[in-house]
């Protein structure tokens, strides 16, 4: 049978029925485990390798040494296209994501975010502990 | 014998000298590399005798002593035949229109003008290829050597506006 | 006056009416930017209507790196547009041109031709990234 | 006079056509987004774009001539609104009433249409030519079927004023069941005439941006707006007078009331058709307004002489 | 009389999301000719990929279009690990396969919905992308991203996929399997619809053909190609499907085209969740890519996908040439632009699900020679229209004497 206003009974459904639509950002609902969003640096497991930055598509990430055995990393919000291939690619587990995407800024100097590991004035076997 | 390996055995017996260039790469996919003078009769006789009567792509290259173009054809959608054609001249390089055959050639052909300035012998005229309008002349991005600094000092390190 | 220029900024607020201009993206930015106005995230909840002159919008959403075809159309785009004008970079392209970085046709980033009032990271940007950089948006343009 | 000028810029003028008009506007947008799954936007929504509107820059294009470009939202919003005062709303007396005020009416309900013609054609831009022209060929195909039905109505009441022919509804109350054929084509008309989905071809935004609005925007767009609202009012509240003709004679408070229920129906039932209809082609709606349209309204004129020949005599 | 008018569509325009320009040559509102300028959208990848690692390229390839992004990466990753002679774990074909027919089903309902607003239903297009969230929410649970998925790794695939998945996978193709009936049902009697959907946009099978059209655009011209079935790739061997063809050659066809492939791709993602097989999901490829050359085909949800990857025993590749299934279809809009309407072109546009980003290229695809003699006059303008109309039988000049 054809004839025009076919969707009237389900929009005039839809009318008296609760929209489909979640009211973010009122409510946030937790966001899920396995979305990718910005990549965190854990100073304590870098190596220094830097394959992440090589393996890098977008060249967000360059990490410096700036002490014995200590390293800092600066990751380029910006330029970062969230793949994870950085994560995938530490030997040391030193990155991992986070399932942080709400990462909107007025100022793009904001969305660089450094991360670096605590400089020790003595030399120890033992690595530093973040708190 | 499988469809494939009958193409070839027809391929060489028409063009011997094909024979030490073709080989089968996977069960559907068949290479041949042929110089510029018999890309035509090649050509036709994959078209007309074999029906390979579809067109995947055409891709230029650059292998730095010289051109090379391949067509990728395809019959039925099935066997492809990756037809490699060795260009006559580094400096000067050309190829002949297939779009009388194939009028989506069109696209391929005006990529290989823009990207590896091969000149392509009696493609209409109409609009530029990839690149833009103010596009600097002789630039030919898709070629060895060529690195995007080059049309920055081209331009005076000045952004295009 | 102070009343006056309270019930403009309100105003303002209330109905942000935006252009897409896609500058040479993936298509995934663009294809979120409607997902953030389709049912399940419907920005206009906020007052937000997709246009498509550039005299009726406020804002300019933009994708993409900006390749050098589109740089100057980019331009006449935002001149055509009233004041006062907001460009937002959609994407982490947009932003900073992203994994096209370094390609010689691409201008890298929406900053590099026009001023830009917010910036969304992402690849693509999420809708509810969007929403996100929407209220925060609006919520300084009340406070200044 | 001081009670002239009280009915025509606050009660029931201008400020009350303004403050109906944004309501509606907001009820139609409701009803759209809620027809979609969606929440759609907040109440103030429609007073929100017209002060942001109000308060933005205005362009005025290079090749456009400048008076004629700014006159025309003006024009079109005092004509909706002089339309109004010849309207009966919740009593049977229009605050103006004359012999032949119907066409008077459907004259300056027209204006508004042939400004967005003009201010599309001044603009100069390809797409406002495109959309004025659509909105020319629109008008010849929506109008026609539009004055029948309202004429077909007022042969019955044997009248060429509005007032008398909610009087005549007034008093013969059955008599509206006879129209009904009438009110569903003012309907589809009114659509067209407001250029809404179905029939939103002048500014087919997929198409032609924006058609005549286009080059508009600021001021003069805020004032388009306004009365493309209005319109709906005005619009709503003729077909209400002449084919929806119940609590006339009852007191003002009431009448008042059942007015604005009658108004909203319409705005309502436009909502609901421009949300279940996809958009005709041109050339579509022209076939469909005087394949269908045109006779059926002529039907309508049909039936009602058989009426009066044989009921009213 | 001057008797054109040329309009430009595009970069900017509302019914296309992307840049690309049309210039439409009109009489009144019927279109004589189009011509179409590609580029906007040139970025440059092709080169760039020569520049940069194979990892690097995985994740530039993606990006070529957003919505098939899956097919770009497969299609790219399939011909180096032919070259490197990598044989990818059943599993990981698996889940591969899995997402590329997820991608088709949110490509298709996408479309779908843009259909819609082409042809100014907006309420269909909330519906649908409504729907559409559905397929979003389970890419995003499975891969991490709601777009560009990055779920593919040079060996296999880099996320491996729990029962529990399976199981939510399986629930909602129920669901979307119901409402795409619905929608089935949508296209076939809602009259508005059909009006303005058949008959437009005709490509007869003997064009489509000529014109090198893949994909639905020529399934819907009864050309019975699919690279799915004719060349089998990841783990379409092993899975029984139909190829939908249809022999409406205009849009509705198309329309038909994609809603049955809807109903097949709910077929195929459930007979690899059932049969799925245990084990590794990737195996680990070398930095270095042995040389050699390989051509990669792929049935991308707009069609035919091609990609050739030569390498020369380094990190990089040597060349990459990417032929998006739109570069093939967009010969063939001219052709189907050609004496139709203005109100037309966004669908006929759309009907290919034009991807210009994958396209990138620019091209006049036809060029008479013929100048239109500048704007017209409104007077003249009028005229010609009257004139046009009274052709269909509909005369103005008279009208206004009423």
């Amino acid at each position: 049978m054809k004839g025009p206003g076919r969707m009237l009974q389900l929009i005039l459904e839809s009318i008296l029925k609760k929209p489909s639509t979640v009211s973010y950002p009122k409510f946030k609902e937790a966001p899920l485990k396995s979305l990718r969003g910005a990549i965190a640096f854990i100073p304590e497991n870098c190596i220094g390798c830097k394959i992440c930055m090589k393996d890098c598509p977008a060249g967000a990430i360059i990490i410096t040494k700036i002490g014995e055995k200590v390293f800092q990393a600066e990751i380029d919000l910006s330029k970062c296209i969230y793949c994870a291939q950085c994560v995938d690619s530490c030997p040391k587990k030193a990155l991992e994501y986070t399932t942080q995407f709400e990462l909107a800024a007025l100022d793009k100097n904001k969305l660089k975010v450094t991360t670096s590991g605590k400089l020790q004035t003595t030399t120890q076997n033992e690595t530093p502990k973040s708190e | 014998m499988s469809d494939i390996e009958k193409t070839k055995e027809n391929l060489i017996q028409k063009f011997p000298a094909l024979a030490e260039k073709t080989q089968i790469t996977r069960e559907t996919r068949i290479w041949t590399e042929i110089p510029f003078e018999l890309f035509l009769p090649v050509f036709n006789y994959l078209l007309t005798d074999l029906h390979f009567n579809v067109l995947c792509a055409i891709t230029g290259m650059d292998e730095v002593t010289q051109f090379s173009v391949i067509y990728h054809l395809a019959k039925e959608n099935q066997l492809v035949v990756s037809l490699k054609v060795i260009l006559a001249s580094k400096e000067k390089p050309f190829i002949n229109t297939i779009t009388d055959t194939f009028p989506a050639a069109d696209i391929y052909e005006r990529e290989l003008v823009d990207l590896l300035g091969i000149h392509v012998n009696g493609l209409k005229e109409g609009n530029r290829y990839p690149l833009p309008d103010n596009w600097p002349q002789g630039e030919y991005p898709l070629r060895k050597g060529w690195t995007a600094d080059r049309l920055k000092k081209k331009e005076g390190g000045a952004p295009n506006a | 006056m102070g009343l006056i220029k309270k019930i403009v900024t309100w105003g303002r607020t209330k109905s942000p009416w935006v252009l897409h201009f896609n500058t040479g993206a993936c298509n995934a930015c663009d294809i979120e930017i409607i997902a953030a106005l389709t049912p399940r995230y419907d920005l206009e909840r906020f007052g937000v209507l997709l246009k498509g002159s550039p005299r009726h919008a406020d804002v300019l959403l933009c994708s993409g790196p900006v390749t050098r075809q589109i740089g100057d159309r980019l331009k006449r785009i935002y001149d055509q547009m009233p004041e006062p004008k907001f460009v937002v970079a959609v994407g982490t392209c947009a932003c900073s041109g992203g994994v096209f970085k370094g390609c010689y046709n691409i201008e890298s980033g929406i900053d590099q031709v026009l001023p830009v009032a917010a910036y969304i990271p992402g690849c693509p940007a999420s809708p509810k990234a969007i929403i996100d950089a929407v209220v925060k948006l609006l919520k300084s343009l009340e406070e200044s | 006079m001081g009670q002239a000028i009280y009915n025509i810029l606050v009660f029931p003028g201008l400020f009350f056509l303004i403050l109906f008009g944004w309501a509606a506007e907001f009820i139609d947008r409701k009803i759209y987004a809620r027809g979609q799954k969606r929440v759609g936007p907040p109440w103030y929504q429609p007073v929100a774009d017209f002060i942001k509107l109000a308060a933005k820059e205005d362009i005025v294009p290079e090749e456009a001539s400048a008076t004629s470009f700014k006159l025309m939202p003006l024009i079109a919003m005092a004509s909706a609104v002089t339309a109004f005062f010849y309207i009966p709303l919740w009593t049977t007396e229009a605050l103006f009433s004359f012999y032949g005020d119907i066409i008077v009416v459907m004259y300056l309900l027209t204006i508004p249409t042939l400004t967005f013609f003009l201010g599309g054609w001044y603009s100069r831009s390809l797409y406002s030519t495109i959309g004025a022209m659509r909105t020319l060929t629109q008008l010849f195909a929506y109008e026609v079927p539009l004055f029948v039905v309202i004429l077909a109505s007022a042969l019955l009441a044997n009248t060429w004023s509005l007032s008398e022919i909610t009087k005549f509804y007034a008093l013969h109350p059955h008599l509206w069941i006879f129209n009904l054929l009438g009110f569903g084509i003012g309907i589809i008309a009114l659509l067209g005439k407001l250029e809404k989905g179905p029939f939103d071809i002048p500014e087919a935004e997929t198409e032609i941006v924006a058609g005549s609005f286009t080059e508009y925007g600021g001021r003069l767009l805020a004032f388009f707006r306004l009365t493309l609202d209005i319109e709906v009012i005005v619009g709503a509240s003729l077909l209400a007078a002449v084919f929806l003709p119940f609590g006339l004679n009852l007191t003002p408070a009431i009448g008042f009331v059942i007015y604005i229920i009658k108004v909203l129906f319409i705005v309502i039932l436009l909502a609901v058709l421009r949300t279940i209809l996809a958009r005709f082609r041109i050339d579509q709606m022209l076939d469909f307004c005087w394949r269908y349209l045109a006779p059926l309204a002529f039907i309508q004129i049909l039936i009602n002489l058989l009426v009066k020949g044989l009921l009213l005599r | 009389m001057p008797k054109k008018v040329r309009i430009p569509v595009g970069p900017q325009h509302p019914a296309l999301k992307e840049p690309v320009s049309f210039s439409l040559e009109l009489s009144g509102e019927r279109i004589l000719e189009a011509t179409i300028r590609l580029g906007y959208n040139h970025r440059g990848i092709e080169k760039a990929c020569e520049e940069r690692s194979y990892i690097q390229d995985l994740y530039l390839l993606e990006r070529i279009c957003g919505i098939c992004s899956h097919s770009h990466s497969t299609c790219f990753v399939q011909a180096v690990e032919e070259i490197a002679k990598l044989e990818v774990p059943k599993r990981g074909l698996y889940i591969r396969t899995l997402i590329a027919e997820l991608e088709r089903v949110h490509s298709h309902l996408l479309w779908l919905g843009v259909a819609g607003h082409e042809i100014g239903f907006d309420t269909l297009l909330m519906f649908t992308w409504n729907d559409r969230e559905i397929v979003m929410d389970l890419l995003a649970e499975t891969t991490g991203n709601r777009v560009n998925y990055g779920i593919n790794s040079i060996g296999g695939v880099r996320r491996d996929i729990t029962d529990e998945q399976i199981k939510k996978i399986m629930k909602a193709m129920d669901t979307l399997e119901e409402r795409t009936k619905y929608y089935i049902k949508i296209a076939t009697e809602e009259t508005t619809i059909i009006q303005r959907l058949s008959g437009v946009g005709v490509l007869s099978h003997d064009d489509a053909v000529k014109l090198g059209a893949v994909g639905p655009t020529a399934r819907a011209s009864s050309v019975d190609r699919d690279v799915r079935r004719d060349d089998p790739y990841a783990a379409y061997g092993e899975i029984k499907f139909k190829v939908i063809t249809d022999n409406h050659n205009d849009v509705y066809g198309r329309t038909i085209v994609r809603v049955l492939e809807l109903m097949e791709s709910y077929n195929i993602i459930r007979q690899l969740l059932q049969n799925i097989p245990a084990g590794p999901i990737a195996v680990k490829a070398p930095r270095k890519i042995p040389a050699g050359e390989a051509l990669s085909r792929y049935e991308a949800p707009r069609g035919e996908d091609v990609h050739y990857v030569k390498s020369n025993g380094t990190e990089n590749p040597e060349r990459v040439k990417v032929r998006a299934p739109t570069l093939a279809n967009i010969q063939a809009v001219a052709h189907m632009l050609k004496d139709r309407y203005l109100a037309d072109m966004p669908i006929i546009i759309a009907a290919i699900d034009p991807c210009f980003s994958c396209t990138d290229r620019a091209i006049t695809v036809k060029d008479l020679g013929q100048k239109s003699e500048g704007l017209m006059q409104w007077g003249d303008l009028r005229k010609y229209s009257i004139e046009w109309y009274k052709g269909k039988g509909i005369d103005f000049s008279n009208l206004k004497k009423i």
